[in-house]
């Protein structure tokens, strides 16, 4: 078997896919979406990386450096206003975010 | 891409193998030992005491930050792992480049620094 | 050897503000808290400077550097200047509630600017790298404002909130400039559009990554249906922090939009047009049908914040220069209608802590007449009544949307604003109709008086006779300088 | 030659099996010897004779120790997970070995020569946290949790430096594969990257010692305040694993410290040539590891403060502070390898 | 003088902003006395104002049917321009607003005790506004000052309204809010069509027949709000009921004329085809305003709301007369609209003297006033006659020349106005006997004193114009004329011009 560009596609695709179901069907802790999130920017990456290769562009590859870095920056700060979230809050489970509705 | 992937294969083997090493490890080991658990030996290690709270309660944010900055660091070194092979070819521009970058860091690590966020006393 | 320095020209204003962001977070860190003041009036003086440098030296004639990364134009000198504007104003503004609320901390006014960077570099892309890397600078730094105030659990919610939300957009645009490089081979916008001069040139795959990147895009800009984070972001963070998120970010985020669909897919031009149609009128619609039943003024404002943003893609869904022109002259009178009324939120202070219910207004005109008059003229600007600002920006996006045949498009759109003027209107009501409640207290300082007084009058029938004509003439000269 | 049947995928497998077993098996038996040594010397140093029962001069001793442990219960405690209680050692010493995959004994000689050796070495060794973190959890008892923690925390702290200082070696070699950065160093003992990068080498052996919470830094297993850390509720295999796991990745530093330093394979002179490459590398690694053990034996343990201090205040300035000098030096100076 | 000859209509526009401006300024220790000067600044612009449109109407020359008094700047970009002129049309529209406009001022001078300045400037504004929408001829600027108007009206119905002041108050200004964004898209879309936003040159232009049918509908929603046609009528008693006086008085005689100066304007010359079309759709409606609303008019309790209903039988009236497209039946619209705007202007001021008194407006709270305010007495019966169109008060005329141009159109039309006019008489005569006449038996009502000077001085040139209207209507219908010939014979030169003739023939048969 080949492994061609279209297999690269489908795996990013789904995990790009359990990325945002792990977002919008979790209910329980904000820490899985958080890492949803690093699934889809992964996704992201493979897409990025496997055209790279099959285009013979390195643009694709830098790219997926700055999508690293950045990912890197918003794990990073989206750590920090959970830890000062559950500060107050003392949860952090996805149900107990609903201080304000409408 | 194929011959790439070829390079890879050994790895996959060694994987294969680490991992039937430490399961037989393991699996032989509780295979073969005498099993004769009962509650004292199998509850927590605590000192003789019985466990106050539960053990996985809050613990120090700084372990968080550690966490965060590392995230950080470490990603600045990936970029630079790339830069630092074709340095050689990307000349004084690609230099300067990165060291206004490493600048640009350097400021976030001084900020951190006089924050306090290096601090654990 | 490719040892080249690109020109530093074209983006000198934007150095200066990194190089000022930077030597501004050294200072603070050194001095501590108690430099706020400074670091605030030092974050404006910059601000100033690079705006200054940006008209004076980089002008408004097309540059680019770092191979097309960064683009220069009209329309960019034009949205920066919106930009600029609203983050010094915002920066103005905010002093005296930051002290009240203990978060007067000199970090804040550095991650304003370089969440304005982010903006300044977005407006500027000209690739869809550097249109990611400025979204994210941008996007990163708004997270943290919201999240500003950490003792309260409404404002770090918001934070989570927006973080949470604003990943998920970044990582659907993402995906969608993945699949575009991949089936266009390409990220540069020249090329992008070169490579796909009619819709038949354009492998499925890009339509659906370009749909994702609008997808992402309608995120930044909390149109409908990805503006669910908007009303609680705004009621949660600071309320200076909302100000600013309701002015900047928006009019940077609304112009990446514009550049990207106008030079980057001139030749899908029907297919995004569309998904345009259809986000401006469930923006237009959500946000004059939600709003109604809010009682807080900061979570209105969200919604009319929705609203407007749907009235300022009417002009994108044109796709004509006209119709650019007229979104450009839509977004700068928001940004002073919606800075002057966050300005006047700003004075809601009673007994040392802020109120924000609307009802919380009654009777406000016999408390504070100016004030009441100058809320007032805001809310019929926002509502769209002539002799206000406001009706000028829905004349010429509805005149555009027209033009380019969007019949309705511009009727739903007019039936829209005569729904949200029934909740400018309550407001007025609340001011001018009811029995007074207690007033605020005063000592605000002078700079929000001055904002919402300068803003008033921009927003008067002072600016029929002496703003709108050079506004019309500087958003005609930026909407031209866009490829057409 | 062999009827072609150097061509079959089967043919090519099983020559991959054989030479893992070839790295694998040997490499057992010497972290057994090294856990020997490391006893000794501590012994030697501290005037006592160490282990010296079991077999001559108590060379069996660790196999004994092995049996001992192969027949010991397995306790999983209670309050538990277990799945995630017994996979944590087994992630441990399967990272500790898949590390050697792509470490180059000679010229052509590793199992794995791919072209981005040295970050795999650093995703590798990265990973070896999960398995610290995971143990630490699972216990879930508080000493256990807490030294999983800090060990986690520590590690990552020092990796910064490592990477670091990684940067400034592959400068100078302008590849991230392995073999790459020891034919750099060819010729004779004067080419070694140590000499000129001698204070990041310093910086590097330092930071090896607190990746591999070897003491000084051993704080997280401290046996004195935190009862052996994440391992205390380990018993049996489980626990030899993380044992086997530590002294694996011991030798796995010394080896990259001989390969990135110490010229890899070659010998110091070229007269010396004639001696095989794999045993230059065994000398170097295991001089390598003497050095470890003499750190254990002389030095005091950190406070937990000072490590943490050490990592981020002194290492991380540092270390980035050499990256600029020697690119600067090397830009300026023109030393840099090009890739036409 | 010169200068001032050829900028009256911008300095008519200014005035009252003047007026405004200077009592923004006004501050004085003494609250009475700062009240005082607020009033008399009010009034003293208003005056001025009046007079500089007695001179415009002096000044205007009957003669031609072409804009006069005209002033043109470029404004926004190339097409939009502050374009104003007045031609027989509009003249008198601007005269009759800048003459209420004192009148209001001192009708409110007692009745409006907090919020004066407020009061004074709103109104101030809201007379420039409507100066400007009578006199605007690029159809932008047109629009901003009819929408603008809202704020002001809005500002005053919620402010010194009655009770379910806010309630009217919205209704309103949603109302007709929703009306008019019909007409502004219509508005873009001539603008588009034809690059242009001058009015002058729209009327030269000819639309396609189909886009005039949606474009005379656009427009048709804007003005039959404004109007009000029924059904969309509903506004406007709650709005009078619960507007001040004054505000009555300015939304009964200016506001109500807009929509119909509106139909002149655009709808006429600019949808031909369109406006035979459907000119069916407005006399049914107007047809069914005159009788239904008049049978409401009939059994109301309130007084406001019975001539509230009352206007929207005479607009009623208006609308036939402008449909007709014959000359009887447009200048009796013209005509009945500066009547009504007097009439009902006074009948609102009378209703405002007894509830100054009272506090009520309730019909059954009063009775015998007869008796008691002889001067009130006469002067209500007089406007009650005027309004129901007795030979004689200015409200005759109109009617007249209105049943007059419909019976050469269609007899059933001209039979349907008509039944309105003796439904009107029924409501009025009801209304005068209960509140006039009967047993003076209450003694609130007893203790009410006749009116003030300062009630007389504001009756005193109602009366004088009501009379003068009636008896020598001629005046009035000069300027008029040669405009409304002109408005005619470009409505039937259009292409549309057979049919409508053929239309009008059928009809006739």
């Amino acid at each position: 078997m080949v492994i061609g560009l279209g297999h690269y596609l489908t795996v990013a695709a789904i995990l790009f896919v359990f990325g945002i179901f792990g977002i919008f069907l979790n209910r329980k802790n904000v820490i899985i979406i958080l890492m949803s999130v690093e699934l889809m920017l992964l996704a992201v990456n493979i897409n990025l990386v496997a055209f790279s290769t099959f285009l013979h562009d390195l643009v694709g590859q830098v790219f997926a450096m700055f999508v690293l870095t950045v990912a890197a920056a918003e794990a990073a700060i989206g750590l920090a206003i959970l830890v000062i979230y559950f500060r107050g809050r003392g949860s952090i489970a996805v149900e107990d975010i609903n201080q304000m509705k409408g | 891409m194929e011959s790439l992937l070829i390079q890879y294969l050994p790895i996959l083997v060694f994987l294969g193998i680490a991992i039937a090493f430490s399961v037989i490890f393991v699996g032989a080991a509780v295979l073969i030992a005498r099993q004769n658990p009962d509650e004292e030996k199998l509850s927590a290690y605590e000192c003789g005491f019985e466990a106050f709270e539960d053990s996985r309660h809050q613990f120090d944010v700084r372990f968080y930050l550690v966490a965060i900055l590392f995230i950080i660091f470490d990603l600045e070194v990936a970029f630079l792992f790339p830069w630092a092979i074709s340095l050689g070819d990307i000349g004084l521009y690609g230099f300067w480049s990165m060291m206004i970058f490493l600048g640009v860091l350097t400021v976030g690590f001084i900020y951190e620094w006089n924050k306090g966020a290096l601090e654990w006393e | 050897m490719n040892g080249e320095l690109p020109s530093l020209l074209p983006i000198l204003p934007e150095l200066i503000l990194a190089i000022g962001a930077l030597a501004l977070l050294m200072l603070g860190v050194f001095q501590g808290d108690k430099s706020y003041n400074q670091i605030t009036n030092l974050s404006v003086v910059v601000l100033i400077l690079a705006a200054f440098v940006m008209i004076s030296y980089v002008g408004g004639d097309r540059q680019e550097t770092f191979g097309g990364m960064f683009v220069t134009d009209a329309f960019a000198v034009f949205t920066k200047t919106l930009v600029f504007t609203g983050a010094a104003v915002v920066l103005l503004i905010s002093g005296t509630y930051m002290k009240d609320n203990n978060i007067a901390r000199f970090e804040y006014p550095v991650l304003v600017l370089l969440a304005t960077l982010g903006m300044l570099v977005m407006i500027s892309a000209g690739n869809l790298m550097s249109l990611y890397v400025g979204l994210e600078l941008q996007s990163l730094s708004l997270y943290v404002l919201a999240a500003m105030n950490r003792d309260r659990i409404r404002s770090t919610e918001a934070g989570l909130k927006y973080f949470v939300l604003g990943a998920l957009s970044s990582g659907m645009l993402l995906y969608g400039i993945s699949l575009i490089y991949g089936f266009a081979g390409t990220t540069d916008f020249t090329y992008l559009a070169d490579s796909l001069r009619t819709g038949t040139d354009a492998h499925v795959g890009v339509i659906i990554g370009m749909v994702f990147l609008m997808a992402g895009l309608a995120f930044k800009v909390s149109a409908v249906p990805f503006h669910m984070w908007t009303p609680d972001v705004y009621e949660g963070s600071p309320t200076p922090v909302t100000a600013f998120f309701a002015a900047a970010p928006k009019v940077a985020a609304l112009a990446l939009f514009v550049r990207v669909m106008v030079t980057a897919f001139p030749g899908l031009v029907v297919e995004w047009q569309q998904v345009i149609i259809f986000i401006s009128i469930a923006s237009m619609l959500v946000g004059a049908f939600i709003a109604i039943v809010q009682t807080n003024i900061k979570r209105l404002l969200a919604y009319s914040s929705i609203g407007h943003i749907g009235y300022a893609l009417v002009g994108l869904a044109a796709g004509t220069q006209e119709g650019i022109e007229a979104l450009l002259i839509y977004i700068a009178i928001y940004l002073t209608m919606t800075l002057g009324t966050f300005a006047a939120v700003l004075t809601m202070r009673r007994n040392e802590s802020m109120v924000e219910k609307i009802t919380d207004l009654a009777g406000l005109s016999r408390n504070n007449l100016p004030m009441a008059l100058a809320i007032a003229i805001f809310m019929f600007s926002l509502a769209g009544i002539p002799l206000l600002a406001g009706f000028w920006g829905k004349w010429f996006v509805f005149l555009a949307a027209v033009q380019a045949g969007l019949w309705p498009l511009a009727l739903i759109g007019l039936l829209s604003s005569v729904v949200s003027a029934y909740y400018y209107l309550r407001i007025v009501k609340i001011m001018f109709f009811d029995e007074p409640a207690q007033g605020f207290d005063g000592g605000h300082g002078k700079s929000i008086s001055v904002v919402i007084g300068v803003a008033a009058l921009i927003n008067s029938p002072v600016s029929y006779f002496l703003l709108i004509m050079p506004l019309v003439a500087a958003a005609g000269w930026a909407a031209r300088s866009l490829i057409f | 030659m062999f009827f072609g049947i150097e061509q079959s995928p089967l043919f090519y497998f099983f020559t991959i099996v054989a030479m893992i077993l070839v790295v694998v098996l040997p490499l057992t038996i010497a972290v057994a010897f090294a856990v020997y040594f490391d006893r000794k010397i501590w012994a030697a140093v501290q005037m006592r004779r160490g282990p010296n029962v079991v077999g001559p001069f108590g060379l069996l001793q660790s196999f004994a120790d092995g049996i001992k442990l192969f027949l010991k219960e397995t306790i999983i405690p209670s309050s538990a997970n277990t799945v995630i209680f017994l996979l944590a050692p087994m992630i441990t010493f399967t990272l500790a070995l898949l590390a050697w995959a792509v470490i180059p004994f000679d010229e052509n000689m590793a199992l794995a020569n791919i072209n981005v050796g040295i970050l795999y070495i650093l995703a590798i060794s990265s990973l070896g946290v999960y398995g610290i973190i995971m143990s630490g959890w699972a216990s879930n008892s508080r000493y256990a949790f807490l030294g999983g923690l800090r060990s986690a925390a520590q590690m990552v702290s020092y990796e910064v430096s490592i990477g670091f200082v990684l940067v400034c070696v592959l400068m100078a070699a302008g590849s991230l594969n392995l073999t790459d950065v020891v034919k750099a160093q060819a010729g004779s003992i004067l080419n070694w990257y140590v000499w000129p990068f001698l204070p990041i080498f310093v910086i590097f052996f330092i930071s090896a010692l607190a990746e591999t919470n070897r003491p000084p830094f051993d704080l997280p297993e401290a046996e004195a305040e935190l009862v052996a850390g994440y391992q205390v509720e380990y018993s049996s295999m489980a626990f030899a694993l993380f044992f086997l796991g530590e002294y694996a990745n011991i030798l796995l530093m010394s080896t990259v410290m001989a390969v990135l330093f110490f010229g890899g394979w070659y010998a110091p002179i070229p007269a010396l040539d004639f001696i095989p490459g794999p045993i230059w590398l065994f000398i170097k690694t295991a001089i390598g590891f003497w050095m470890f053990a003499m750190v254990k034996a002389f030095v005091p343990r950190y406070r937990y403060d000072q490590l943490m201090r050490l990592g981020w205040k002194v290492f991380l300035p540092l270390s980035l502070f050499f990256v600029v000098l020697y690119a600067g030096i090397m830009v300026y100076a023109g030393l840099l390898p090009t890739h036409g | 003088m010169f200068f001032l000859e050829n900028h009256l209509l911008s300095f008519m526009m200014i005035m009252p902003l003047i007026g405004a401006g200077i009592i923004l300024l006004i501050h004085h220790q003494d609250k009475e006395i700062e009240k005082r000067n607020i009033r008399s600044v009010a009034l003293f612009a208003t005056i001025v104002t009046f007079i500089m449109s007695l001179v415009l109407w002096a000044g205007f020359d009957g003669s031609t049917a072409d804009f006069q008094f005209v002033e043109q700047y470029n404004w926004v970009g190339e097409d939009i321009k502050y374009y104003v002129g007045v031609d027989g049309i509009s003249v008198l529209f601007v005269v009759l607003t800048a003459f209420l406009m004192p009148i209001v001022i001192l009708s409110s001078w007692e009745s409006i005790e907090n919020r004066v300045a407020e009061y004074m400037i709103a109104f101030l504004v809201l007379e420039t506004l409507m100066i400007g929408v009578f006199t605007a001829l690029d159809i932008f600027l047109f629009y901003v000052f009819f929408e603008g108007g809202l704020i002001p009206m809005y500002l005053l119905i919620g402010i010194w309204g009655g009770v379910n002041r806010v309630y009217a108050s919205f209704k309103f200004f949603l109302y007709t809010l929703l009306g008019s964004v019909l007409m502004l898209v219509a508005v873009l879309y001539m603008y588009i069509e034809t690059g242009t936003t001058d009015i002058p040159a729209l009327m030269t232009q000819h639309f396609d027949p189909n886009v005039q049918n949606w474009l005379w509908l656009a427009f048709f929603a804007s003005f039959a709000v404004k109007m009000p046609m029924w059904p969309v009528h509903t506004w406007l008693p709650d709005a009078h009921v619960q507007a001040p006086t004054g505000g009555s008085v300015i939304l009964a005689g200016v506001l109500l004329k807009m929509g119909g100066y509106g139909f002149l304007r655009f709808s006429l010359p600019m949808f031909p085809e369109a406006t035979v079309h459907f000119a069916w759709l407005v006399f049914a409606l107007s047809v069914v305003a005159i009788i239904y609303t008049s049978l409401v008019a009939l059994v109301q309790e309130d007084i406001k709301k019975l001539i509230a209903y009352s206007s929207v039988a005479h607009m009623g009236f208006v609308t036939i007369g402008i449909f007709l497209v014959n000359t009887n039946g447009v200048e009796g619209a013209i005509f009945t609209m500066l009547s009504h705007g007097i009439v009902s202007g006074a009948l609102f001021l009378c209703v405002g003297v007894i509830y100054d008194r009272l506090h009520t407006r309730e019909i059954s709270r009063y009775g015998g006033l007869a008796t008691n305010m002889k001067i009130y007495a006469v002067l209500f019966v007089l406007f009650s006659m005027a309004s129901v169109g007795l030979p004689g008060t200015s409200g005759f005329i109109g009617e007249f020349l209105v049943l007059n141009g419909a019976y050469t159109y269609n007899s059933w039309i001209a039979f349907g106005a008509a039944s309105g006019v003796i439904l009107g008489a029924a409501y009025m005569l009801y209304l005068v006997r209960r509140l006039i006449y009967g047993e003076l038996d209450k003694d609130d009502v007893k203790a009410m004193p006749d009116l003030s000077l300062r009630e007389k001085l504001i009756f005193a040139p109602l009366v004088a114009v009501v009379l003068w209207m009636g008896i020598y209507p001629n005046s009035f219908l000069e300027p008029i004329h040669t405009s409304v010939s002109s408005l005619i014979e470009t409505h039937f030169s259009s292409p549309a011009a057979d049919h409508a003739e053929s239309g009008m023939a059928d009809a006739v048969e």
